[in-house]
């Protein structure tokens, strides 16, 4: 029962986390379109994200506040959950902001010139 | 001086080495000549392959104008002492051709002959006396056809001109002859 | 002391000449002996050079003159280191690899001579001649190297006196394999048929001698008479021992070229590249052989 | 200290630098040129055996000593360079060519720099920059594309070469810590016995250079080309000089081999020298070959050098007195007449336009000196006494036959007997036979020329009379390098193991049978002179078959009969394998190309697939 | 420890002209163009000062959180000559876009670059290894950017290609990041370094092979090399020039930092590393396929800049090849190599540019006849050729010349390695040559062109820091010592420097 617990608590994001990224990968390697692929790419960091902030639980961890209940420290041991993976999840996330908007505009402009979106379309004269 | 030219003569009269332009049936009668039958080289008479190396010029034949020119090329390119003997009477005087518009009749007014063998073939022993003869007229110093020839050339290249006129280069160009080929 | 070198190297000179023309003589008197001429007298060959010494000429320029006199000269100028038997004029100066190559100066320059008069029957017959030398010079070095790693030593001279001391000794009989091949070596050496592509009459107008005529045509026929004796007195001392005196070394000289007139009178012509494959098949494979067993 | 010997090296740079400027105007950078080989030859006689020179050069901290050492064998090649340099920078003067002098410049103080160098680094940087230098010369050429090629394709050679050394180099400092050639040497001598293969894999990290820069077979494949689209006036430093860098690196190392206890022998010689010794024959009749069947005058006389090359690697290979002294006796040898040979076809080149021997023939008549230097060139090549070639191949046959190796002997003879062929269908082709009428107004080299060819006949002529004045030298750089010298005789005799041959004999023999034979000529019957056209034809008239002087010139196809006999070995080529490679590598680049001619896809397909067989290989270590 | 808060405007002052150029757009494009210059320029004196003035071990502390608590910038001997290498080419490039830049957008065009310096500026720096990752996505985004820049639709393609490998690429070095993390509970460098011997082995490699998977797109290691071509190709020239003058040092010292100072053990002649496999290892396995790929794919190509492009891949395989021998002569090798590939490279990238722009073309034929036509840009691409196959008196001969010595020294499979490394060489030369052969051809007949004089300064520059460094390497060489000591030696090189206080282990 408190293998079970441990493992929806913690371990299922772990693995799901793998999942979406696995999830991700599989989109951008398997689909032309070039939004699909971007898709997958944005899949792909969402399940890093997932990833980082599921490794800042541990079982007995208590929010990283200190309050006048929340005990951060229990017998000289920090029983609080790490709270840097979720400001690293949040810079990533606007990092990964940053790049699927460039993506898309990218996107947008490849259709311009190129007049498709099939990435094996994209290709010049050879030469 | 004229022991020493006697001694030239009594060499070269014994060294002939021939040239034989082979020219109508005449040319069959020299294989039995110089072969083990007849062999002339008894007498120091050889075949040669080019006109530089040969003293006498033998002509066994008619001669058309086309090979008379010929001919006459050959014998300028013969070294100083050297002889023509005429063969056969188609060199004399035609022979069977005497008539023919494209075959001249007499050798003579054309080179300096120096001997000539009659007979309609002449067998290998006329030529062998032929040599013999000529042997003779060399170390006699008689045998001066070749300074005739220089001597006279005004008349021999005026008859040579009026016969060769008549011919045309006749030949294909050699380009012409491989591109037909 | 000098001028007695001189004269006896004129003397040398002078005898090789006159046997060479000599035994061009015999050769064409036996030649028609085999088929039954009474052939030409002896001295034919005297008579010949002396006419064409006699007889006017034409040139075409100074290289023509320098290369017939250097075919004659450069032979002449070999043939004094030659030992022949008690005529030895330089004992110590008689490395055979030197009389090659010295050789190969009158093959350079006659070859430069009629080549220089622009015929193209000459020339031919002197690539002829050339690829021939090519085909005969692989067994003859064979079996000249076997002789010197035989006989320790690269002297004519030692190498004749290696071989003293009765027939036994004789290198002819030492290293048979070798003699063959020298033997057949030769017969391209001298020219004779069947490797006498160089001077096919019916072909190229006798190749070389296309322009001779007159002195040329004699300092050629002297060429020939003095690559007669040298060729064969080289193989007599390599082979036959040498020979105590003029006399007995002229003879076996004669024994040689002999051989070589035998054949000669009864072949007809290789094609030239059949003449060179000829002489890289059988006369190299036993100048190997004696090579291989003169090492082993 | 002794430092006229840096100034070796200094003295052609500062005149590079000199004529690099001036390059514009030809003839003051040919001048320069010339000058500055003058003096370097002057600075010579200040250089004498045994000094040296150390210049310490700070390299990161570390401390490399560049040393300079005059041994004999470097003087040696100094003088003969240098002097061989400064007759052919004369010749130049009155070139037309685009030779560059300033690049010969730099090749002279690379030249310099190898021969005196005693340390690893300093012969790297002076083979580099001879390397390139000569690479840049012979972008030069006539012909300008096919000069590309050649020069790009000796680059490659050069390259793969000189990265060799650089390993090597670089390995032997590994081990011992040192920079200086003699100490590594010896190093090497000292561990033969225990490391066999060892030595072995250095060494011949060595000698790839080597022979590459030699153009010993399999590597020679640049040779024919970069020799005949090389300058005109360059190619005979190419082939006289430049050649011998090899065999001198060869002499380097080559002591080596006397301490080879470890190794099985074969036929008397360690078997690597056996080897070796085998490379060399197969060079001098691959390049004999080869050299039948050329209708480039320079590609003809280029595998002539190739193929004489063969038998000094052949002689040194030996590395017994006899042979090294033939090796180095014919290295110089071969310097003079090849050297000779190729300034002759400078000068035919320039006034002709053409180096096809089919265009050429019946030049002697309008270059007379160039044809009788020529004519002495060739005898000389083919090893006729008493011109100068004729020593060194005697004593290289002595070598072989007292080492009891007849077969390869019997090669090389048949490599001399090539010689003489192609010498003669060069010699044929271009000055004899018959002249085109485009070369009626063809005029001998201007007099500077003349005198060089002058000089370099009486150089061939005096060398081969006297052969002491080389083999003294020679003698002392072979017991320089502990080997026994061949004893000393008159300087002209050509002391041999067999036999000795006193070339001055040789010559008073052929100067009075050519008295005789010229008496005879001029006392028998007269001759007269005729034209050229004036030949037997068979009755024929030239004029009416259209044969002109050219048709009529017998150039084309000179050996074809033994074509036949060499065919089957034709199939084997050795360029052909270079050009596989190359062609190997041609094809792999574009195979590879396609790798990068996909889309996004697929190269974050490669990215991932490169992780997960990583990280596979990391589940498994 | 030495703090020195001021080296934080390396960073700070080109992001915030960055931001601010759209105001100078307003005045007017030309002063947009400028204010970059000038921006980089900045760095450039500044990093000078740092180099030649200040003593260098040194730090910036983000609010006197002392490292390994604080994020910190660490500049030691290779960060600040890297940064200086890094705004020196960028200040020519710029010099150059004043010249290049015309059409289209000048003023995004501005802010993008200069954002792209600061963070390749920013990775060099930084001591956080989050934070590289950061700087590695703005110098990454930017450069996306970047390269989609131009009138020419291929640059789309080639962008597109860089992003999506590159994106990937990131996120496996950001899951590579989190491991650790999950390991040690650290972000900082130094302590990682220092600590990296307590993490499990499996774990470890698993994150090590992750973080150099991530870190070898950019560092354009075979197989994660695939968008080099393209974008190289597609992109303005400028912009190739700085990917293979700025954004490779900066690859190549987040590869190395990490592999070598994170992973590396410290002692030892030849720096390894811990795990279950050895990183360093691996790297040489992928450099060295890199180089012949690299050369090989070069060989054959007609066009000057793809060609470049491949040549900038193989040449990145023989840097890492110098670093990952490991140990100092050949990290110094390495470095070397880097500064004289950065400077050769975006020369050559440069002048492309130009001839393209004058009309004569970026096809090897259009090559032909060169030297007639314009004997400066002839010159001087004949000296980064040169410089490029490691020519003697040119730049590339001496860290050519380091790494293979390096590799000799090592011994082992390096032998081969290096054999390998040297046949692609030979084909480097080749393709090299040919060009050179070409411009020098005297048979084509064509109209000379003009330089124009703004992008011929910067190449100039460059063409005589060639010449310079190949006539006297010490210029690079003593930084690049000091650079190899401080990369080989991770204990008494880096972590002391950064926390002085760290318990050895």
């Amino acid at each position: 029962m408190q293998a079970l617990q441990i493992f929806l608590q913690n371990w299922i994001y772990l693995i799901g986390a793998m999942a979406i990224f696995g999830i991700g990968l599989y989109i951008t390697l398997t689909n032309e379109n070039i939004f699909k692929i971007i898709v997958g790419l944005d899949i792909i960091e969402s399940g890093t994200n997932l990833f980082m902030t599921a490794i800042a639980w541990h079982p007995k961890a208590v929010m990283p506040i200190y309050t006048a209940t929340n005990q951060l420290v229990v017998n000289g041991k920090v029983v609080s959950a790490d709270p840097l993976p979720q400001s690293l999840v949040l810079t990533a996330i606007v990092i990964g902001l940053g790049t699927t908007a460039l993506a898309l505009t990218i996107a947008v402009k490849i259709f311009e010139k190129y007049g498709t979106l099939d990435v094996r379309k994209i290709k010049e004269a050879k030469r | 001086m004229s022991e020493w030219k006697d001694l030239t003569n009594f060499f070269r009269g014994r060294s002939f080495w021939m040239l034989h332009y082979c020219t109508g049936c005449g040319a069959m009668e020299l294989p039995p000549t110089m072969t083990s039958r007849w062999d002339m080289e008894r007498f120091g008479v050889i075949p040669m392959a080019t006109p530089r190396q040969a003293d006498i010029l033998l002509v066994t034949g008619y001669l058309s104008l086309k090979s008379l020119k010929r001919l006459i090329y050959t014998y300028e390119q013969m070294h100083a002492p050297k002889w023509v003997l005429g063969f056969g009477s188609c060199t004399i005087n035609g022979g069977v051709y005497w008539d023919s518009y494209n075959v001249i009749e007499r050798l003579d007014k054309y080179l300096p002959v120096d001997l000539y063998i009659a007979g309609c073939m002449p067998r290998p022993e006329a030529i062998l006396d032929s040599f013999k003869k000529l042997r003779e007229l060399v170390e006699k110093g008689e045998a001066k056809g070749y300074e005739k020839y220089v001597k006279n050339y005004e008349w021999y290249k005026a008859n040579q001109d009026r016969v060769l006129k008549r011919t045309k280069p006749v030949l294909q160009k050699p380009e012409e002859v491989t591109r037909s080929a | 002391m000098i001028f007695l070198k001189l004269l006896e190297g004129i003397g040398v000179g002078l005898l090789s000449l006159t046997v060479g023309l000599l035994f061009m003589g015999l050769a064409r008197k036996i030649t028609a002996r085999i088929q039954r001429r009474y052939g030409p007298p002896v001295l034919q060959n005297f008579i010949d050079v002396f006419k064409l010494f006699s007889k006017q000429s034409i040139s075409h320029g100074f290289a023509f003159d320098l290369g017939l006199v250097a075919g004659v000269s450069a032979l002449l100028a070999a043939v004094v280191f030659l030992p022949m038997g008690q005529i030895n004029l330089f004992p110590h100066n008689s490395s055979l690899i030197m009389i090659i190559y010295l050789m190969t100066m009158a093959y350079l320059g006659m070859a430069m001579g009629v080549s220089s008069s622009g015929n193209p029957n000459a020339t031919i017959g002197v690539a002829r001649a050339l690829t021939m030398m090519m085909g005969y010079e692989l067994p003859f070095a064979a079996v000249i190297f076997s002789v010197y790693i035989f006989a320790k030593t690269g002297s004519l001279t030692n190498i004749v006196a290696a071989q003293g001391g009765g027939f036994l000794n004789w290198n002819m009989v030492r290293l048979p394999f070798g003699f063959l091949a020298a033997e057949i070596a030769l017969q391209g050496m001298l020219g004779e048929k069947p490797f006498d592509m160089a001077i096919a009459p019916a072909e190229i107008a006798s190749g070389p001698m296309v322009e001779l005529g007159g002195k040329y045509l004699g300092f050629g026929m002297l060429q020939h008479a003095v690559g007669i004796y040298l060729e064969t007195g080289i193989m007599v001392d390599l082979f036959l021992g040498g020979a105590s005196n003029i006399w007995i070394f002229v003879t076996k000289q004669f024994e040689l070229f002999f051989i070589a007139l035998l054949i000669n009178a009864v072949l007809p012509r290789f094609k030239i590249e059949d003449g060179v494959k000829f002489m890289w098949k059988v006369p190299l494979l036993l100048g190997v052989i004696q090579a291989l067993i003169v090492v082993l | 200290m002794n430092s006229n010997i840096i100034w070796l090296v200094f003295t052609p740079l500062i005149g590079s630098a000199i004529a690099a400027i001036l390059y514009r105007v030809k003839f003051l950078d040919r001048l320069v040129t010339f000058s500055t080989f003058a003096i370097t030859l002057l600075l010579l006689f200040s250089v004498h055996v045994g000094q040296s020179y150390t210049f310490n050069l700070n390299f990161m901290g570390k401390i490399i000593p560049l040393s300079w050492n005059v041994t004999h064998l470097s003087i040696f090649m100094l003088y003969i360079s240098v002097a061989f340099g400064t007759l052919l920078t004369f010749y130049s003067l009155m070139d037309k060519s685009r030779m560059k002098g300033f690049l010969l410049l730099l090749i002279l103080a690379a030249n310099n720099w190898i021969f005196t160098t005693n340390d690893m680094v300093g012969f790297f940087f002076a083979w580099e920059l001879m390397g390139w230098a000569s690479i840049v010369s012979v972008l030069g050429g006539r012909d300008e594309n096919s000069s590309r090629h050649a020069a790009l394709y000796y680059a490659m050679m050069s390259i793969a070469g000189s990265y060799s050394m650089f390993f090597g180099v670089f390995t032997l400092w590994k081990l011992t810590g040192s920079l200086s050639i003699s100490t590594n040497v010896a190093y090497l001598s000292s561990i033969v016995g225990m490391h066999p293969w060892w030595v072995l894999g250095i060494v011949s990290l060595f000698f790839v250079t080597f022979m590459i820069k030699a153009g010993i077979f399999p590597f020679h494949t640049w040779v024919p080309m970069a020799y005949a689209y090389a300058p005109d006036t360059f190619t005979p430093f190419l082939s006289g000089v430049m050649s011998k860098y090899g065999i001198y690196g060869m002499l380097l190392f080559l002591p080596i081999s006397l301490m080879e206890k470890g190794m099985p022998a074969a036929f008397g010689l360690p078997w690597v020298n056996y080897i070796f010794m085998w490379i060399g024959v197969t060079t001098a009749v691959v390049g004999t070959v080869l050299a039948f069947f050329q209708d480039d005058v320079k590609k003809l006389f280029a595998y002539s050098s190739f193929s004489n090359l063969g038998y000094i690697v052949a002689a040194i290979s030996l590395f017994s007195s006899v042979g090294v002294t033939a090796g180095i006796y014919h290295a110089f040898n071969h310097l003079l007449f090849k050297g000779a040979l190729f300034i002759t076809l400078a000068a035919v080149i320039s006034r002709t336009g053409t180096s096809k021997m089919s265009e050429m023939g019946g030049l002697w008549r309008k270059m007379p000196v160039t044809f009788f230097t020529f004519f002495i060139g060739i005898a000389s090549a083919a090893g006729i006494p008493p011109f100068n070639g004729f020593g060194s191949k005697w004593l290289i046959y002595q070598a072989m036959i007292k080492q009891h190796l007849p077969f390869a002997t019997v090669m090389l003879f048949l490599a001399s007997t090539g010689a003489f062929m192609y010498l003669f269908k060069a010699f044929h082709s271009v000055f004899l036979g018959q002249r085109s009428a485009r070369y009626d107004n063809v005029k001998e080299v201007p007099v500077v020329g003349q005198i060089v060819e002058y000089l370099l006949m009486f150089a061939m002529i005096f060398f081969g009379v006297q052969p002491g004045y080389i083999l003294k030298p020679i003698g002392a750089i072979v017991s320089s390098m502990g080997l026994k010298p061949l004893p000393t005789m008159a300087n002209g005799y050509v002391t041999g193991m067999f036999s000795n041959v006193y070339v001055p004999l040789i010559s008073w023999s052929l100067a009075i049978s050519f008295t005789v034979g010229f008496i005879l000529f001029f006392i028998s019957a007269k001759h007269k002179y005729v034209s050229q056209s004036d030949n037997y034809t068979a009755g024929q008239i030239p004029e009416e078959w259209n044969l002109t002087p050219e048709t009529y010139q017998f150039s084309w196809k000179f050996y074809e009969p033994i074509e036949g006999i060499f065919a089957p070995f034709f199939r084997i080529k050795i360029d052909g394998f270079f050009r596989g490679l190359a062609n190997w590598t041609a094809a792999t680049s574009s195979a590879i190309k396609e790798i990068f001619v996909s889309n996004a896809q697929i190269y974050a397909f490669f990215a991932v697939a490169g992780l997960i067989i990583f990280v596979i290989a990391g589940w498994v270590a | 420890m030495n703090i020195f808060n001021n080296a934080a405007l390396l960073i700070g002052v080109p992001l915030l002209f960055a931001f601010s150029i759209p105001l100078f757009g307003l005045i007017s494009k030309e002063l947009a163009k400028w204010v970059t210059l000038l921006t980089i320029g900045f760095n450039a004196s500044f990093s000078f000062y740092i180099l030649f003035a200040h003593k260098y071990p040194t730090m910036v502390v983000m609010g006197n959180w002392l490292p390994p608590f604080g994020e910190n910038l660490y500049i030691g001997p290779v960060a600040a000559f890297l940064v200086f290498v890094i705004s020196m080419i960028g200040l020519l490039i710029a010099i150059y876009n004043l010249w290049a830049i015309k059409k289209g957008d000048v003023i995004r065009f501005s802010v993008l670059f200069l954002m792209f310096t600061a963070g390749a500026s920013g990775i060099v720096l930084t001591g956080d290894i989050f934070n590289l990752f950061i700087f590695m996505e703005i110098t990454g985004i930017s450069s996306y950017a970047l390269a989609a820049f131009g009138p020419e639709r291929r640059a789309l393609g080639g962008a597109f290609k860089f992003l999506v490998v590159s994106s990937i690429g990131s996120t496996l070095y950001l899951m590579g990041v989190t491991l650790i993390y999950t390991q040690l509970g650290t972000l900082n460098i130094a302590e990682i370094a220092a600590r990296i011997n307590q993490t499990t082995p499996g774990l470890l490699t698993f994150a090590g092979i992750l973080i150099i998977s991530g870190l070898a797109v950019e560092a354009e290691l075979f197989p994660f090399n695939g968008w080099v071509p393209d974008t190289y190709t597609g992109a303005i020239n400028g912009v190739s020039a700085s990917l293979s003058g700025i954004a490779a040092i900066s690859a190549v010292y987040a590869l190395f930092r990490i592999a070598m100072t994170v992973f590396g053990k410290s002692g030892g002649a030849y720096v390894s590393t811990y795990g279950k496999i050895d990183l360093m290892a691996l790297i040489a396995l992928l450099a060295t396929a890199t180089v012949i790929i690299g050369e090989l794919s070069a060989l054959s190509q007609k066009n000057v800049k793809k060609m470049l492009a491949y040549s900038s891949m193989a040449q990145m395989g023989l840097i890492a090849v110098g670093f990952s021998i490991g140990n100092k002569l050949g990290v110094y090798g390495g470095i070397f190599q880097l500064v004289n590939h950065s400077i050769a490279k975006s020369m050559l990238f440069l002048i492309v540019g130009v001839l393209v722009a004058v009309g004569v073309g970026e096809n090897i034929d259009d090559f032909k006849g060169l030297w007639k036509r314009n004997p400066f840009l002839t010159l001087t691409f004949s000296i980064g050729a040169f410089s490029m196959l490691g020519f003697p008196l040119f730049g590339g001969f001496w860290s050519k010349f380091s790494i293979v010595a390096a590799s000799v020294q090592r011994g082992g499979w390096y032998d081969f390695i290096i054999g390998l490394v040297l046949f692609a060489s030979v084909v480097e030369a080749f393709y090299y040559l040919r060009i050179v052969a070409y411009m020098f051809a005297s048979d084509v007949e064509l109209p000379k062109v003009k330089t124009p004089i703004t992008p011929a300064i910067p190449i100039f520059i460059l063409a005589v820091s060639i010449v310079a460094i190949g006539i006297f390497p010490q210029i690079v060489g003593t930084f690049s010592a000091q650079a190899a000591g401080e990369l080989t030696h991770k204990m008494s090189g880096y972590i002391l420097h950064v926390i002085p206080s760290i318990a050895a282990h």
